[in-house]
């Protein structure tokens, strides 16, 4: 049924399109979740007490 | 001739390890720096040696005659490592690090008899003991005519006599004006000493001072 | 295909306007959370308008519907290029200007560029298969991005293997920058090569001649792709900047509870 | 810096081990080839400069992870790389060294496993210059997958994934120019020109980027 729309190469269209719409998708979708990870994991340890440096500027990763 | 560190701070990662650090050691004289274990005593070592980049302050080395070289190129630096080829003879190992370091001095024999090991130049280095092996290492150090010696720990594998042994080599080049900077837990014998107690290891990365300070303790 | 529902008008620019002042991580995250919803609604924009401009393209004469492939397959090669040249600006960053970010966007921009030459090389054998019957052909430009794929791969596995920051820093911006020094040589090689082993039935995997009906689609979709890599890109280096954070906090923790 | 090439030559020689398993190596993957293409010589023939040039690229990556490791080990890479020769420099020279100790090996087998494959003579002739001018690059650009595995404990694996797309251009010049000493229409000198640059290139800009990789490396 998609013959009409892709023409006879639906075949290799389709998959194409599927792929790279996975690719692209599930790359947004598991960043995101590592992003709420992330912040899970600093709220929880913030929870513990570690002591944020948050009064002297930053070092890269402070 | 002097060696002279002024406000020196150096970072490991993240971690700021030691920093607001100033000292100078005139000729003929030794810095012995002491602390506990990850105070930062082999850091400072390390960063005199050149192998780490100081984030502040400066390294240098006063009264030199001839053109202004690089600190690291007028050290020598014994670690807890002995940097030796178990395959090659002892000779062969002296005999390289001497072509290697281009001043050519003392001949290996000497060297061998002034740290109690004459006649052992045939033998592979991975037939000795540890002790016999930390001697060669510091054998090296009297093949070229180097100012300062940078020593982390070096008396670690040594039994009693070597250590008083080693004591006397670090005489003879404080004699002749050397500079030595070491950083050791047991006392390494040497009387007119300068001290240098590294702070405790910093608690967390904050940089406040390194805590550091310079107390002569003759 | 668009999921992410903020409305914008114009695209953030991709750096913050002077390296510098946003060289802190701290403020670079505020950047980031102020960017990002702008960015995903300008890729969303572009993502709709280059897929209803590609399904209304006319029909290709020759290669038939089969050229909506290319509206796909081109965008991802020029981004498995673009992602490569930003990392290879992160390595200079690293050592050059010892810019505390660069390792970070470095790191960060690593598997988005592998993807997009996953996606290129998948769509390619895609597009390829009616024109040539086979899956993969040796084509020059084919075989290229296959060997940057590689290279993607090393710095990926590298990346992962040393764990000291300092030194993976120097050692992942050292490997992309002797990577990006020899692409040209391996670009020039592997063409070379492809000339000499070249059997003449094959017919180039030249672009066909483009006429606006299709440059506007392949445009877009290449402005989508591109908003799409600054995206990941600001995201994920957002992620590292706070995976690097609960590191260092772990070891605090661990500090004070000895 | 003479004193560093003869050192990393005796202790090659002493131990032995790394000439040898390269060239075993370099055996094992020709003998592998028949078994697996079959027995017929003129298709062996055919593909002889291939395989000899993959058994020599393989066997030349086995080698590398050893080029720093010891000496990191025993702590004398870093009083190498605080003397007043550049980093650069003494990365050249150990390469140097490295490549006479497990690089020659190979191109001295070469021929006989040239036999092997029922090479004719020019084949294996032109073969084994372009080994011989090819294989250093290998070396060189491998010294900076060495460089930066240094510090990890299994790093050989990394080096080959990270230095196989770099010795491309070497393999497709290599093997070019040896087929081209055979077939007529195919040139010969163009690509071995082609391969010298390459190799010449990269010994310059393996040194340098494994030397500044090793100054850091040191902790």
């Amino acid at each position: 049924m998609f013959a009409h729309v892709f023409g006879h190469y639906a075949a290799y269209i389709i998959p194409a399109y599927g792929v790279s719409a996975a690719v692209i998708l599930g790359m947004i979708v598991v960043t995101r979740m590592q992003y709420r990870q992330r912040l899970k994991e600093i709220e929880a340890l913030e929870k513990q007490g570690v002591g944020r440096r948050s009064k002297s500027e930053g070092k890269p990763g402070k | 001739m002097q060696l002279v560190a002024e406000n020196l701070a150096v970072d490991r990662g993240e971690r700021r390890i030691f920093e607001g650090l100033s000292f100078s050691v005139a000729a003929g004289m030794a810095l012995v720096v002491t602390g506990p274990n990850g105070a930062g005593k082999s850091t400072l070592i390390k960063a005199i040696a050149g192998f780490l980049t100081p984030s502040a302050g400066a390294i240098r080395l006063d009264g030199l005659t001839g053109e202004a070289r690089p600190v690291r190129e007028h050290c020598h630096y014994l670690a807890h490592d002995n940097a030796l080829k178990s395959q090659l003879t002892v000779d062969e190992n002296l005999s390289f690090w001497w072509q290697f370091m281009g001043a050519p001095r003392a001949n290996i024999e000497e060297a061998l008899e002034r740290v109690g090991l004459p006649g052992i130049g045939e033998l592979p280095v991975g037939y000795l003991s540890a002790g016999q092996k930390r001697r060669v290492a510091i054998a090296r150090l009297l093949l070229n005519e180097r100012p300062v010696w940078l020593v982390d720990e070096p008396t670690s594998a040594l039994d009693k006599a070597s250590e008083t042994r080693f004591a006397e080599l670090v005489h003879e080049h404080l004699d002749r004006g050397g500079i030595i900077v070491a950083a050791t837990h047991q006392a390494l014998g040497l009387k007119d000493a300068q001290s240098l107690g590294m702070g405790t290891p910093l608690p967390n990365p904050s940089p406040q001072g390194g805590g550091a300070h310079e107390s002569p303790t003759t | 295909m668009s999921d992410i529902s903020a409305k914008s008008r114009r695209p953030a620019p991709p750096k913050p306007a002077s390296i510098w002042d946003y060289a802190n991580p701290t403020r670079f995250l505020g950047l980031a959370n102020a960017v990002l919803p702008w960015l995903a609604g300008a890729m969303a924009l572009a993502f709709a308008a280059g897929l209803w401009l590609s399904f209304t393209a006319p029909e290709d004469y020759q290669q038939g519907r089969s050229v909506l492939i290319m509206f796909i397959h081109v965008p991802a090669a020029w981004l498995s290029m673009m992602c490569y040249s930003v990392m290879a600006l992160a390595g200079l960053g690293t050592l050059v200007w010892r810019h505390p970010l660069a390792d970070v966007s470095l790191r960060a921009a690593a598997p988005i560029g592998a993807a997009f030459t996953f996606l290129a090389l998948v769509t390619g054998s895609l597009w390829g298969k009616p024109m040539w019957g086979t899956w993969w052909v040796w084509d020059a430009r084919l075989t290229s991005v296959l060997v940057l794929f590689i290279i993607y791969m090393g710095i990926i596995a590298l990346a992962r293997a040393i764990e000291d920051p300092l030194t993976a820093a120097r050692s992942l911006a050292i490997v992309t920058l002797v990577g990006f020094v020899n692409i040209p040589i391996i670009k020039f090689s592997v063409d070379w090569w492809n000339t000499l082993h070249q059997p003449a039935s094959v017919s180039r995997f030249g672009r066909p001649a483009m006429d606006a009906a299709f440059l506007h689609p392949l445009l877009t979709m290449a402005l989508a792709y591109t908003l799409l890599f600054f995206t990941l890109h600001l995201m994920a280096m957002r992620n590292e900047i706070l995976r690097r954070r609960v590191r260092s906090m772990r070891m605090m923790a661990a500090r004070e509870a000895s | 810096m003479m004193a560093l090439f003869a050192r990393e030559l005796k202790l090659a020689t002493r131990v032995g081990a790394g000439a040898m398993t390269g060239v075993l190596f370099f055996l094992a993957v020709v003998t592998v080839v028949p078994f697996a293409v079959g027995p017929d010589l003129n298709l062996l023939a055919r593909i002889g400069p291939a395989v000899l040039w993959i058994g020599a690229l393989l066997a030349s990556l086995l080698g590398l992870d050893r080029l720093f490791q010891q000496d990191r080990e025993d702590g004398s890479l870093a009083i190498l790389l605080m003397s007043e020769h550049p980093s650069a420099l003494i990365v050249f020279v150990k390469c140097l060294a490295h490549w006479a100790a497990t690089g020659l090996p190979l191109i001295v087998a070469a021929p006989i496993f040239g036999l092997f494959l029922n090479m004719e003579a020019k084949a294996i002739a032109a073969t084994v210059a372009t080994l011989a001018v090819g294989t250093p690059a290998i070396t060189f650009i491998g010294a900076v997958g060495a460089a930066v595995t240094v510090t990890l404990a299994r790093g050989g694996l990394i080096i080959a994934i990270l230095v196989l797309p770099l010795v491309l251009p070497s393999l497709i010049f290599g093997v070019a120019a040896s087929y081209g000493a055979v077939e007529d229409p195919a040139p010969f000198t163009q690509p071995f020109i082609m391969l010298t640059a390459v190799t010449l290139f990269l010994a310059v800009l393996g040194p340098l980027a494994a030397g500044f990789a090793l100054k850091h490396a040191i902790d």
